[in-house]
């Protein structure tokens, strides 16, 4: 099937290319990066995580997202979803590798990556995370590549792929639950100490996978002979506008939780986030842009005639995969930082080269994304005209 | 009915059998193949058989739907048919080698309780039924080579010789004796043969 | 289904006695595999060697005495000749890339019709009797000498290999097992070892110029029995030239078109076409009954009969006097063109570059050998609208395309007959990718093994093929396949009717001249095969009613 | 068809790729490193262990004890022989830099030589050059 | 003859496995019985390593700097001019800020003014070593956490397990950052974490921790489970508090003040 | 058990024999290091230039080369530059991909049988994966070992070896290329073992250079990791050959020289073996040639004059027939005078 994507149009070529050129260009950075230190970027002894974790924890919950077209397909036999569960599984691959990828970015000695199997240390979540991580990533492959080569040559697939796609099911939870943990454990980390920050995580992974679904959708039914059809994306649309509400929900359950409560160490990094603390105030309007944007986002989800109008929808998608980016891409890990242990404030921004190789990551996802879509796009079309 | 439920149970298990015993019963070049076969590669034919055998084992047991029985049992003899290497009895013997793995596959309590005897003896008069539906396929297939080994080039020339008018059918009620005078004095085809490329 | 960890387990239960090793394994000559010796006035014919009545199950071969000596003189001769024969005999590391790449390895599941294993049988004979390593390690460095039964092996399975090269399309170092089938032919046909089915038209070719051995007044009859026939569904004579001096074109096709069904419709195709062109656009293109074969056996049976039988071609055309030649469908007639003729019997500084004189396209592609597919002459004519075409006429057929080995692999003229089918009929399924174009299957029956004493040979190799067909007939109801070949035209018949019943067989050509608007045609009902044109299921009302019908 | 020309070309190319050791070295061998010993290093006679074992697995030693020396704290190494070494690449009168204060000579030259690189130094501090050793 | 033939191939085989190993097998099962690992004679020992800060002998930061110094030089702590790359093993800041939880309006104003050693509390229950995922930070049985820089890959989790900010990290090659180099002691690389070790390579040679020699007296080092010792004594008589009690990490760091 | 692979590991074993006595009972240390080598190189350049001057001895009479699709034809119609080439640039894309991607093999496909019967033809990924995988690294691992030869080693070298131990395992680090070589060659092994075509079809000499490369690959492992020998020692014995004033060195383990017999008689047997696919590739006329024929005169240089029949023995054959049917003659027929 590998051979699909040497064969294009000259639009598809020229998006290879640029994607190319990016990766080429993140990648200069990462080789500066790797002889510098970590320097180069905006990380500093307070904020010790920075973009690249920020980036990972967000595409963990894309990668989780994907599974809510896989799910309803296996485990409720919808069959509508049987069109597109590729698109999910491909999207999972792209964005556990872009995990991958931003893990190892952030390493600050990444030649030694492989200490963690070396030593394993089943005490560390983020080993689990390591093994979760990789295991979703193989699952993803075999099971979608394997549905895909026997669609393409028009016979069942082996029965075994049936237990793995809903071993990936349970899994799929699995990978943004370990990653919550991640945070959600470490004592002094008032943001983060929290029951809820791993139903939290699912349910924006939950809204964000989906909506990306959804455009990508949009997408190639746009610029392919492959449509992946309405009511699939109606169907998607439901679960996007369920997940988003409950996403906002249980922000509020927290906000009451730590604005009753009024415990300081819990309350400060909202406060910092939404309010500013100390004269300090970076992410402010970004996390009142994402608030917006989600409330905007669930009243265009949630009303029908809204939802059902695919322009509307994509921009309803739009706004919380956005909405979601900035929550989960700038606010969490910033947010658990700020302010520090010491309750210094010190604000984090990434650098230009931090941005850069983040950049690079992501045209490598899109890249990898663009090559298996390509794939599985074209097997859709050869099986529906042969 | 006990026999069935006890069949339906072990149905993995005799299948298992039945292919093994199918599998060992064919020249030992070709048996390296099937035998050894890890995928679906090597010989058609063992592959037929694996994938053929669960649906004609149901049918024998719930259906006997003829058609249904040599739907599944067709695709596997046609290609026997033309693959010089079996006779025609180790072409449907296979059939008849289920027998054997059902009764292996009963426990000694159950082979002698006279109740299931009774059934497995009507179970087995299915599986002969059934091979003699594998032999009329066999049969069958085979009449289809020989017709286009007999007939198929010739035919096909000879009616285009015929169509041209090259060739003199015998008129009713003449004597026979006269056959096929070519029309002009000179002979159309050169003397060496008839030969198609 | 099985599931097949216990499946494994099964089959652990075997206790059958270790195979041997295949150069322990007897060959035996199975009925319905081979074919029947060549008949010595054959061979005599044409001066070939050993002529004799024999036959290939008797234990005397009845081979000249130093057999032996003739046969690696042979093989000497032609690996200093032939640099495909050395690297081939070489480079073979035995990765299996091939194995399951044959049709006759799927479909009879003789390990020895895996091409590795075919080019093995001769391979082993280099190594032991020209390399030093092999002459010492011996069995061990996989050599053997040439012993009656090596010779008896390779008579067996080189005449189960229709050179159809589909092994060459994979193998890494493109080997080509096509080219040691020919060469290990050649070997044979030193010493008197031949089929009649390959032997006979070699023979009849060269006496009367077609494989059929129809004399030139029988072949005139034939094409005015055609013109007749064409009348009566047309209303239209299509009168032929023979042996025109001064003419446009020289059209050469096989002869098997000419005396063989389904052939004899493409064969009505391509004189409906030449009569319109003469009507339309005054084109004169003739016939030769001199040439009056496309196809070449003798690439069959050693490069030096192909070179003596293509020879006609040139030779006609340069005492015709025609501007350039055109070319029927035909499959090795092709590869010969394309690959041989102007290297054995070139220049044809005497004839021109093609041109149509249509539409002024040259034929660049063309330019030396002076010869052009007739898809690609119809393609070009198609293209600027020459032909008043009603693809309605077709629509009675579900129509799919089976690429011809030759023409694929040896020459690569895939699109030209799909755009020409597709510009004459409304329905058009391809079969499965990987069983098309370049990796298209053989119909079984190439390379002179389509007769009639090994049909179960193959039908056994037209499986892969057949299976092809039936996949599209019960998905899209194909009821038609398309072939660009005699020999296919000639045998796909029988395997469909084993394989895929109730799928017919057409040339090109026969559709291109069903949608043709003749001038001064009658009302047209029927086509060539005295069909109605028609769908079986449509009122013949109804299908004239048809929006897409146009200017009825 | 006449190509002879271009396999001569494409052999002599593999083979001038595949001859380059001939033709870097020109036919003279580039002299061996010796390893210089200190002074010290001379008088103490023997290493930890004999130097066969020392020049071939020195690695895996330093592996081994930096292990035990950070994860365990222990610091002294008694060998075969009895003899005390403290189990330290660079701190210390009796670690291995002690006594082969001599890094250039002693280490660089057959690290180099072989294309090893140790990373040993990107922490360590390496010694001091002993200027008497220099010349 | 076959026989012969077969036990040769056996010892064949069985050499072939071993061949070479032989000399290295050698060394290797000499060193086992005869060579041997031991701490140092004079190596300070303690059940549990405990640290007694009296910030009643401190005035202003100028009596801390010293500490501070003495700590960073022997370590080879650079000293960056970028604030964002700093690295601290043991530092000074105020009160408020080093017991977060304890501060109100109404503190003294000593206290409240008064510069506060802070530096790796040696936590009972460690977060940094739940975390890590390589092992390398570990925690001794003497209660020291420790850190292998030979092992840290960078990923920085300890830094946001830590509760008490003690952890830094090298953003870039220390090494131009460092004034004066202490031959006896390793410099860090680029990408990996670093923190206060209690000076285990001066216990190791039975010194004490160089903050503890600067001080003055000002601060006790000591075992924790031996009631005759100094922290003991201190702990006796003086109230002490530690930073972030609730979390129950248990840190070793005591302040009287 | 399989008589053709047991043959090549006896002889394999062997040879690791051969060279453990001779250097550990016999210290033919000079024979093993030296002289051996040196033959080696000798045998395999004398072979190669050998084998390959007799493959260019024989013409390509033929411009046969496999079309894999669409041919030049027809402006409008999108001709396959690559696959179906007809310009010597096509052609040496062609060849690169064959030789730099090994395009033919990543076309492989598995025929399968599935319930129906329906047969699929399913992409067959992993022989074309392992052998990029083996025959890449094995090129690293080649020209990594150049260091040893190579005095001062060239900073390029030094580049290739850090990135091929990128990853810090183990001490000294794991060269990953050696790691791959070793699995991949494994792989390539068990699969002529497993499959049942390929166990069918493999000979004694498809076993004995595999073997021979496990060997190699495992000696030389073991000497990096595991049971370490004296790397100046080599070196010396290296450049000592390179420049043409071979010593020994003390102090080389055995191990050392049973790697060095292998590789010597790996290079020793290259010439005469299969292994020769690799200069064999670049000659082969069915991938090396355009599909040009049509358009330019292929030459055949021992193209000779054959008998045919003409048309002037034709037309005398069936003249009468020929007037009969009123086609054209060249000759009337001759007036027959009635006697």
């Amino acid at each position: 099937m590998l051979e699909l994507v040497i064969k294009g149009s000259k639009k598809y070529w020229a998006l290879i290319i640029g994607l190319l050129i990016v990766m080429g260009i993140g990648f200069g950075f990462w080789l500066w990066q790797l002889s510098f230190g970590l320097g180069i970027t905006g990380m500093s002894r307070d904020v010790s995580w920075g973009f690249y974790i920020a980036q990972f924890t967000f595409l963990v919950g894309v990668a989780a997202g994907g599974v809510m077209v896989v799910l309803p397909y296996y485990l409720h036999d919808y069959k509508a979803f049987g069109r597109i569960t590729i698109l999910g599984e491909f999207l999972a691959i792209a964005a556990v590798i872009m995990c991958l990828l931003f893990i190892i970015a952030d390493l600050g000695y990444p030649m030694r990556a492989l200490n963690v199997l070396l030593y394993p240390t089943p005490g560390s979540v983020l080993f689990w995370d390591m093994i979760v991580l990789n295991v979703y990533l193989l699952l993803n492959i075999v099971v979608g590549w394997n549905v895909l080569e026997a669609e393409r040559n028009g016979i069942p697939y082996p029965g075994w792929v049936k237990v793995l796609a809903i071993f990936s099911i349970v899994w799929a939870p699995l990978i943004h639950t370990v990653t919550a943990y991640l945070y959600c454990g470490l004592p002094g980390r008032g943001f983060w100490l929290t029951a809820i920050l791993a139903p939290r995580f699912l349910a924006s992974a939950f809204a964000a996978g989906p909506a990306l679904l959804i455009l990508l959708c949009l997408i190639i039914r746009r610029v392919t002979k492959f449509d992946p059809g309405r009511e699939q994306i109606q169907s998607l649309a439901k679960i996007v506008a369920y997940a988003i509400t409950i996403n906002v929900f249980f922000f509020l359950c927290e906000i009451f939780v730590v604005f009753y409560s009024r415990i300081p160490s819990h309350m400060d990094h909202i406060r910092y986030l939404f309010f500013g603390l100390h004269g300090h105030g970076v992410l402010v309007p970004w996390m009142w842009t994402s608030i917006s944007l989600m409330v905007v986002a669930i009243g265009l989800l949630v009303v029908p005639v809204t939802r059902k109008n695919e322009a509307v929808l994509a921009v309803a998608c739009v706004a919380v995969f956005i909405g979601t980016w900035i929550d989960k891409g700038m606010g969490m890990i910033s947010g658990g930082f700020v302010p520090n242990p010491l309750h210094h404030v010190v604000e984090y921004t990434p650098t230009i080269p931090e941005i850069i190789i983040t950049l690079g990551v992501w045209a490598t996802g899109f890249f990898i994304l663009t090559l298996l879509y390509k794939i599985a796009v074209s097997v859709k079309e050869e099986v529906s005209e042969v | 009915m006990r026999l069935n439920d006890l069949l339906e149970q072990k149905k993995a298990a005799i299948i298992k059998e039945w292919f093994n015993l199918i599998v060992n019963s064919y020249p030992s070049d070709t048996a390296y193949f099937l035998k050894k076969q890890k995928d679906h590669f090597a010989n058609p034919v063992g592959t037929t058989i694996l994938h053929s055998l669960k649906p004609l084992f149901d049918e024998i047991l719930n259906g006997m739907d003829h058609k249904a029985i040599v739907s599944y049992l067709d695709p596997m003899i046609r290609i026997r048919a033309v693959q010089v290497m079996f006779s025609p009895s180790q072409a449907v013997a296979f059939i008849f080698s289920l027998k054997k793995a059902v009764r292996s596959n009963l426990k000694k309590r159950e082979n002698q309780d006279d109740h299931i005897i009774n059934e497995l003896i009507i179970f087995e008069s299915k599986i002969d039924e059934v091979g003699l539906m594998a032999f009329d396929i066999f049969m069958k297939c085979r009449e289809q080579v020989y017709k286009l080994k007999a007939n198929g080039e010739r035919n096909r020339v000879f009616r285009a010789f015929q169509r041209a008018g090259l060739v003199y059918e015998i008129p009713d009620g003449k004597r026979p004796g006269v056959m096929n005078v070519l029309k002009s004095s000179n002979t159309a085809v050169a003397p060496l043969d008839d030969r198609v490329d | 289904m099985i599931n097949p960890n216990s499946k494994e387990r099964a089959l652990e239960l075997g206790h059958k006695p270790p195979k041997t090793d295949w150069m322990d394994t007897p060959t035996v000559y199975k009925e319905g595999i081979y074919c029947y010796a060549a008949k010595p006035a054959r061979l005599e014919y044409v001066s070939l060697p050993n002529p004799r009545d024999w036959s290939c199950t008797a234990e005397d071969w009845q081979l000249p005495e130093n057999w032996k000596e003739i046969i690696l003189e042979g093989m000497k001769e032609r690996l200093e000749k032939y640099r495909t024969f050395k690297i081939f005999m070489d480079i073979c590391v035995r990765c299996g890339a091939c194995a399951d790449k044959c049709h006759f390895f799927i479909g009879t599941g003789d390990p020895k019709n895996m091409p590795v294993l075919r080019a093995e049988l001769i391979r082993s004979v280099y190594r032991g009797e020209f390399t030093t390593a092999g002459k010492i390690l011996g069995r061990i460095g996989g050599g053997r000498k040439l012993t009656l039964d090596v010779l008896k092996e390779w008579w067996y399975y080189l005449f189960q290999c229709t050179e159809c090269r589909r092994c060459s399309v994979f193998c890494p170092y493109g080997i080509d097992t096509a080219e040691i089938t020919i060469i290990g032919r050649e070997l044979l046909n030193l010493i008197g070892l031949n089929i009649d089915w390959i032997a006979a038209p070699v023979a009849f070719c060269y006496r009367t110029g077609n494989h059929m051995g129809i004399q030139p007044h029988a072949y005139v009859d034939m094409l005015d029995f055609f013109t007749d026939e064409i009348e009566n569904v047309t209303g239209v004579r299509c009168q032929q030239t023979f042996n025109k001096k001064g003419a446009d074109i020289l059209f050469i096709t096989p002869s098997g078109d000419v005396f063989g069904d389904p052939g004899t419709y493409t064969c009505m195709g391509y004189m409906i076409v030449i009569h319109y062109l003469r009507e339309v656009y005054g084109l004169d293109i003739t016939w030769s009954t001199y040439a009056s074969e496309g196809g070449n056996f003798g690439l069959f049976t050693s490069h030096e009969m192909m070179k003596r039988l293509n020879a006609k071609m040139y030779a006609e055309a340069k005492r015709l006097g025609v501007k350039w030649i055109l070319g029927g469908e035909c499959g090795h007639m092709w590869r010969v063109i394309n690959q041989y003729m102007d290297t054995m019997n070139g220049p044809a500084d005497f004839l021109e570059e093609p041109v149509n004189p249509i539409t002024g396209t040259k034929f660049e592609n063309a330019k030396t050998t002076k010869m052009v597919h007739i898809t690609e002459f119809l393609s070009d004519l198609i293209i600027h609208g020459k032909l008043n075409l009603d693809p309605n006429r077709n629509d009675r057929l579900k129509n799919t395309f089976h690429d011809s080995c030759n023409p694929a692999r040896a020459m690569g003229i895939l699109e030209e007959p799909r755009y020409v089918i597709k510009s004459v009929c409304n329905n058009f399924y391809e079969m499965p990718r990987n069983t098309i174009r370049e990796q298209t299957f053989c119909c079984g029956c190439g390379s002179g093994l389509n007769a009639g004493e090994d049909m179960e040979l193959r039908l056994a190799g037209g499986m892969p093929r057949g299976n092809a067909v039936q996949y599209v007939h019960n998905k899209h109801g194909v009821n038609n396949l398309i072939c660009m070949c005699a020999i296919d035209r000639a045998v796909l018949p029988a395997c469909m009717g084993y394989w895929a019943p109730e799928v017919d067989v057409s040339g090109i050509n026969e559709l291109v001249a069903n949608a043709l608007i003749l001038p001064g045609e009658k009302e047209k009902t029927v086509n060539l095969r005295d069909e109605p044109i028609w769908p079986k299921d449509v009122e013949p009302d109804e299908f004239y009613k048809r929006p897409s019908f146009p200017g009825r | 068809m006449n190509d002879k020309n271009k396999i001569i070309i494409g052999l002599i190319l593999f083979f001038v790729f595949m001859t380059l050791p001939f033709w870097y070295n020109m036919g003279k061998a580039a002299p061996v490193p010796e390893t210089k010993l200190t002074e010290k290093a001379k008088l103490a006679k023997e290493c930890v262990k004999p130097k066969e074992v020392m020049r071939a697995e020195h690695m895996q030693l330093l592996d081994t004890w930096r292990d035990s020396v950070v994860r365990d704290a222990d610091r002294v190494y008694i060998n075969e022989k009895g003899k005390k070494f403290g189990m330290s690449l660079s701190t210390g009168d009796d670690s291995c830099m002690g006594c082969h204060s001599n890094k250039a000579d002693f280490c660089d030259k057959c690290h180099n030589y072989a294309s090893v690189r140790e990373y040993c130094w990107d922490c360590h501090i390496e010694p001091p050059e002993p200027p008497k050793e220099k010349k | 003859m076959e026989n012969s033939r077969r036990s040769f191939l056996k010892l064949a085989g069985i050499s072939a496995l071993g061949l070479g190993t032989k000399p290295v097998l050698n060394a290797f099962a000499s060193e086992e019985h005869k060579a041997e690992i031991q701490k140092k004679p004079e190596a300070l020992k303690a059940k549990r390593w405990a640290m007694v800060i009296d910030t009643r002998k401190f005035e202003s930061e100028e009596d801390l700097k010293p500490i501070v110094e003495a700590c960073h030089k022997i370590h080879n702590v650079p000293e960056h001019t970028t604030k964002r790359h700093e690295i601290d093993w043991i530092w000074i800041d105020e009160f408020k800020h080093v017991f977060t939880n304890q501060e109100h309006e109404f503190v003294d104003d000593r206290v409240k003014y008064l510069p506060f050693l802070v530096l790796c509390n040696h936590c009972e229950n460690p977060a940094c070593v739940r975390v890590c995922p390589t092992k390398a930070t570990f925690q001794r049985d003497d209660g020291i956490v420790l850190m292998d820089f030979h092992r840290c890959i960078g990923c920085r989790f300890c830094m946001a397990a830590c509760p008490y900010g003690s952890r830094s990290f090298n953003f870039r090659d220390p090494r131009p950052f460092i004034k004066e180099e202490n031959k006896e002691f390793p410099t860090r690389m680029r990408g990996v974490v670093e923190k206060c070790n209690f000076c285990a390579e001066r216990l190791a040679v039975g010194k004490k921790p160089a903050c503890v020699e600067a001080s003055n007296g000002a601060i006790a080092f000591g075992d924790l489970y031996d009631s005759d010792s100094e922290v003991r004594e201190l702990l006796k008589n003086n109230y002490t508090i530690r930073r972030k009690l609730e979390l129950g990490a248990g840190p070793a760091i005591y302040y009287i003040v | 058990m399989n008589q053709k692979y047991m043959y090549s590991l006896i002889a394999v074993i062997v040879l690791i024999l051969i060279a453990y006595v001779g250097v550990e009972a016999a210290g033919l240390q000079v024979l093993f290091g030296i002289i051996l080598p040196y033959i080696a190189v000798l045998i395999f350049i004398a072979g190669f230039v050998y084998r390959v001057m007799d493959w260019a001895s024989s013409p390509v009479p033929f411009s046969i080369p496999s079309t894999c699709g669409q041919q030049k034809t027809l402006s409008w119609i999108k001709h396959d530059k690559i696959d179906n080439p007809t310009t010597t640039t096509g052609v040496i894309i062609r060849m690169m991909l064959e030789i730099l991607l090994f395009r033919s093999l990543f076309r492989n496909t598995k025929f399968a049988l599935n319930e129906g019967p329906k047969i699929s033809y399913v992409w067959e990924k992993w022989l074309w994966l392992v052998s990029l995988a083996f025959h890449y690294s094995f090129l690293v691992v080649l020209i990594r070992h150049l260091r040893f030869f190579l005095e001062p080693v060239p900073v390029w070298l030094q580049w290739l070896e850090e990135v091929d131990t990128f990853f810090q395992l183990g001490l000294p680090g794991l060269f990953l290329t050696g790691a791959i070589l070793l699995g991949a060659t494994t792989f390539l092994f068990l699969r002529r073992i497993y499959l049942p075509e390929m166990r069918y079809i493999s000979l004694a000499a498809d076993y004995f250079p595999l073997f021979l490369i496990i060997s190699i690959a495992i000696t030389g492992i073991l000497m990096r990791y595991f049971t370490k020998v004296y790397i100046v020692g080599v070196k010396e014995l290296a450049i000592g050959l390179a420049s043409f004033h071979p010593t020994i060195p003390d102090g080389i383990g055995v191990l050392f020289y049973i790697h060095l017999l292998l590789v010597s008689v790996f290079f020793a047997y290259f010439p005469f073996s299969k292994l020769m696919h690799m200069p064999g590739i670049f000659l082969s006329p069915t991938r090396n040639l355009a599909n040009n024929t049509r358009f330019k005169r292929h030459i055949n240089p021992w193209n000779y004059p054959v008998e045919t029949h003409t048309y002037e023995e034709y037309e005398d054959e069936f003249r009468e027939k020929m007037i009969g049917a009123g086609l054209p003659v060249e000759k009337e027929l001759p007036v027959v005078e009635k006697e």
